[in-house]
């Protein structure tokens, strides 16, 4: 228990609004995408981005089990949000718990609306999102991971699932929160869009903010969401090879 | 919403969008109007605060109750507050008994995060020994008749409970143990942070849906709005929305935040 | 833990027959009932009895989920018995514990040979007997709470059934055990009957009596159920009416 | 009981009807008469105190086991008592694995509720600090084979263990720490709590049934004896009966403790 | 908790070979067995040996539940290994744990190899087996009143399968451990034989051995095996009849 | 293996019964040649050691974390070690979520056995306070790709996390309380237990299956062996085997131990 205390930073950010990790508000972390890793799945994604390492795998269609669950009209979409024993600081009891509950129903949400369900009536299409290392945005990451599986595994889809947080420490709206953001800042707003239609398929916020901070962070979100999503389009378009690239103005 | 299609639903779903494009609801509502928020007079747990509302026909009953415990590692300094919603096979008949299933533990996620995230609580004032021994504050949500909008009624519900909860003062005389004295005090609610959820049909957002609104939209969303009109929290549901849609949802729940803490305020 | 803490009475009834609430042993505590509380249950009543709030509701008859538990003759018949958690001075886990599995079973039997089972081959009916408040006695009362509930749900039924405890304190034989004397007394026996046919549904006895004792426990319990029995058929007839009566002498 | 017609089952319960009506039962004994109880020789069980008796064909195992720990908070001066009854589906080929279901449940609280009501373990008689460490007494039931009447044969086996059980003596050494010492203590009996389960057939009330007998009945009820003639505990199961049923069941049962006393004092 | 300390014998195994409880090396505990305990089940046995109890029931072939684990072609075999709560020094919790679980394995694929499955297709045959006291040894004693009570049950088998462990304590391999040898010494080795073809069903090793050291356990395994199965035919000869004999020398 | 056959099942074992009779594999392996092991570079966990290796198209992710503790009681001067098996469902469209099943606890326990009889981490080395306070480690097994041979493939990466492992000092302040230190230790690796796993396809005993092979074997076994050359465990999976073919295994299993430790001690 006494092996991983941590301790608040001394302050978030400066007046210059320098981040605990040197970004400036506008600034992501670094991103990179492997579409592909896996050989069993049909489809499938690693993403890692800043500390994170999220791996997704998409089955599907399938059939369904238990039969009746199954939809005569449309497919059925499960997702599921798994964080590993060994992808916090302190060991994670495996199994869900509830956070790991709602997170895959709002992962599901998001990605749902972008798959044309009624193009696999009576299947099913299993969203499984791994994190092997969480740190900050796993949700966001997870979204992005799996949209790409999803696109991997050759479902039909409206458009890829991009995601991004924004997020506000003290008075400075950041976009892609860190860990110390995460933990001791103001708000966090994690978002994802169908960027061809524009359409916000998730979005969160936990913490205050007054209506300028709030649309400040959704146009925050929004461009880290459009600089994600050209990187999923290039890790597609070349899968198997690696897309990486540290942005300091996106 | 529905998860699948059937003659019944298609009827119901074109008979609403139709409603709507008329610029009417199932009930005679206006787009942004909250059903008659009615509190049941009575006492009805054994709980340190409590309010069974109803919201149109919606009915939830939320209990406040306390213990005193250890305070976890990482807030020494704070009271516990723990938050569980229950969605009791009398509500409805696809309710099924059973540990809370995924829409239960969302509704009772987005409750707690609205009230955690204006601070509504005053959790430094629950702290009875620093890192050793603190209150212990249980919201038990629990809802009895489901016709829509779960989460706006078992926020109005919670703020009124936890308004009214009273807990005994206690000494501490070390090595855990407490002496509890006859004396209460008023738990102090520092905040409103009012849910307000909203279904789009057409292109329309309806505020407080009834189930059949809820069973036909294509989408839907809860925000928090506190006193100071900050926008709390947001809980996207299952559809899409436009940057403006979200943006519109938000000043219509800022501006129907005085009418609902109004009628919380007078009951507490 | 330590919040709350009972103490024993010094004495649970006087030498003259008077309990700690006051009450003489054939007497009953105030008993209201409401028929119709909840808008979207087949049927549904409130029954306040002393410190007891007990909600009660009927689903059915309707199909059976999981299909394998239908039976082809006759409906299948389900009840649950459930504690809030604000419903004991100590916060209570939720979900059943040992306790409540037995209750749920003493429930159903004691409700089902009023039922006319026959007349719903195949289909069930779900009974839930939800203790907002438990002062003494919720089992009785949850019994006569559903009977309501049934009845209000227009399921055909050989007639009401009605419940009562009595219980042995020192050597007083008393109507109703409160809550102090359910703690601390020598017995406790809640029983319900069909008062139409004088049939026994439901009959426990916890603590050890005399014949003599017995028999005058029944014949306790029996006035007791007599009187519930009376404000149940006036709490149907006029629905959404309330029935309310502090008894001094059954 | 049945929980659905099948020819089979109709065929039975005619059979069952009509023997009754003739004065008969199925394996010839009168209605009150109990089976033969036959108690096992030898130790199968790793236990402080145990009886593998067999009620007719009905087998039933019993173990007895200790162990310290802190008594319940509003009972600081007796010793703690764990009953837990498993139908094990080596039983019956109805019986399936896993945790307790209601009818486990139910017997192991009917068992339980006859001995503690009739005070027959002297629980404060196993208090080693008053307020932190008490002895703990596990009684652990199985059902080997299911032909009828499991409480009755449960209630009998548990009784023979209890009689039967030794616990080690410890000294308390302070710090909720004991010295655990070779001399055995036997476990104090006080009473004999003897339950006497009845179905009723037509207007016959049948005591000890057989498995067929359970299936076909209307009703059945358990009562528990004292060796003083008090009713103890009652449990009426499925069915309904008359009051004056009710009283003759408690007066068979009243008439039939000495024989099944004797048999229990015997083994123990 | 405290009640039941086990404390390591000064030594295991004297420089003669002479071993805790008196044996020689390769000597077998005492044996029991005993066919047909059981009126319901289709086939059961309890085997005593040593301080071992172990009661095993076989029910079938007879219908899959639930329907979806039919193997059309063959039956399904389960099996169950569970420790009773008073099988244990200190009492056991009930339920199923790893170890538990692990051992269900073991033993149903110890016996699936001589089931006859293809001639009950469709069907299920459910093993149990319970070990009542346990005293080193439970799986292969299990083993051995399963096979025995498939027999009973009159399922058609390929031949008996008998079971026995051997181990190493100090440089000495021994035949059947003892509690002490289980808990304290160097290698434990259960195994079990269709005797009639000779095949290994189960082989389990726990602890080092040189590949001399585990021929020589083979070896003595096996002979143990064979004395075992010569008991196995007995009991099953004479059903109801008692088979027990202490060997010193096989 | 297959639990039920179909026609393709059907043609899919004569097909691999056929290559074996000719002394082939489906990929061109020898009967007791091992895929190549792939380490994979990066950080893919938050532990205190990790190892993602690829043993052919077989993946598996193993991640070692340290926590402080309890000893068991029986052995208050060793450390802990805890191991769990994971068979994530992402690595095969029959792999379900939830808790272990019984193949991914069977699993677990054949890489802990391994572990634990050639005790190749020293536990002794692990305590903080004796009889109080001791590290605890826990051993993840993740299993993210499956095309056969999961045991062997859990092994070498867990040996690998394990011999990477870094914990830090802490010093015992009394009361089961530490402090703890920036400065790191290793974790010692005494022994390299590598397990061995085959399948027997008509006479042949194949090394290292994949998934195609393990569908249509008709026996398996998993052997450890340790640097000396040591049986450390075995464990019989499915079907059967003469004594012959067992000690032919083991003695493969010696011959390739050099091979298998020299890659992982190559990536510690």
């Amino acid at each position: 228990m006494p092996l991983y205390v941590e301790k608040k930073p001394e302050r978030l950010i400066t007046e210059e609004g320098v981040r605990t990790d040197g970004r400036l508000p506008h600034e992501i972390r670094p991103i990179r995408m492997t579409v592909g890793v896996l050989e069993r799945a049909d489809g499938s994604a690693l993403v890692e981005w800043g500390g994170n390492r999220i791996l997704a795998a998409v089955f599907g269609p399938r059939e369904v089990h238990p039969k009746h669950l199954m939809l005569p009209d449309k497919a059925l979409v499960r997702a599921r949000y798994n964080m590993a024993p060994f992808s916090t600081p302190e060991r994670r009891r495996p199994g869900p718990d509830r956070r790991s509950v709602e997170l895959s129903k709002v992962i599901r949400e998001a990605l749902k609306p972008a798959i044309f369900v009624e193009n696999y009536p009576g299947a099913v299409i299993d969203i499984f999102v791994e994190v092997l290392r969480s740190d900050a945005g796993t949700r966001v990451a997870g979204v992005t991971a799996a949209s790409l599986a999803l696109a991997h595994a050759g479902i039909a889809m409206r458009g890829l699932v991009a995601a991004c947080a924004a997020g506000r420490v003290g008075e400075f709206v950041v976009c892609d929160p860190n860990h110390d953001e995460d933990m001791w800042g103001e708000a966090d707003m994690p978002m994802a869009m169908m960027m061809e239609s524009r359409k916000i398929t998730l979005l969160q916020i936990d913490g205050p903010m007054t209506p300028e901070q709030f649309e400040e962070a959704l146009n925050m979100a929004k461009r880290g969401i459009e600089f994600v999503y050209e990187l999923q389009k290039e890790a597609l378009k070349r899968p198997y090879v690696l897309v990486e690239r540290r942005i300091r103005g996106v | 919403m529905l998860e699948s299609e059937s003659v019944v639903n298609t009827l119901l779903r074109d008979y609403l969008y139709d409603l709507v494009k008329e610029g009417k609801r199932l009930d005679g509502r206006t787009f942004d109007e909250i059903r008659p928020i009615e509190v049941k007079e009575g006492t009805f747990t054994k709980s340190e605060g409590e309010a069974w509302i109803k919201l149109g026909k919606t009915q939830v009953l939320v209990g406040v109750k306390f213990d005193v415990g250890e305070p976890f590692p990482d807030t020494p300094d704070k009271g516990v507050l723990v938050t569980n919603a229950e969605l009791l096979p009398v509500a409805s008949p696809t309710f099924e008994p059973g540990p809370p299933n995924e829409d239960a533990i969302e509704i009772s996620r987005v409750v707690d995060r609205a009230i955690r995230s204006a601070d509504a609580v005053d959790l430094n004032n629950l702290v009875i020994k620093e890192g050793e021994l603190v209150y212990m504050i249980f919201l038990d949500m629990y809802v009895l008749d489901h016709d829509g909008n779960l989460d706006d009624a078992l926020t109005i519900a919670s703020l009124i409970a936890l308004g009214r909860a009273k807990y005994p003062k206690v000494i501490y005389k070390g090595d855990g143990d407490v002496e509890v004295l006859d004396e209460k005090e008023s738990l102090v609610l520092k905040d409103l942070p009012i849910n307000f959820t909203f279904v789009k049909i057409g292109d329309a957002l309806l505020l407080d849906p009834v189930l059949e609104e809820e069973m036909v939209a294509e989408a839907s969303i809860t925000i928090a709005i506190n006193q100071e009109g900050k926008v709390c929290s947001i809980q996207k549901r299952h559809g899409y929305f436009t940057m403006e849609e979200i943006k519109k949802a938000v000043e219509i729940g800022r501006s129907k935040w005085t009418d609902v803490a109004s009628v919380i305020r007078r009951e507490i």
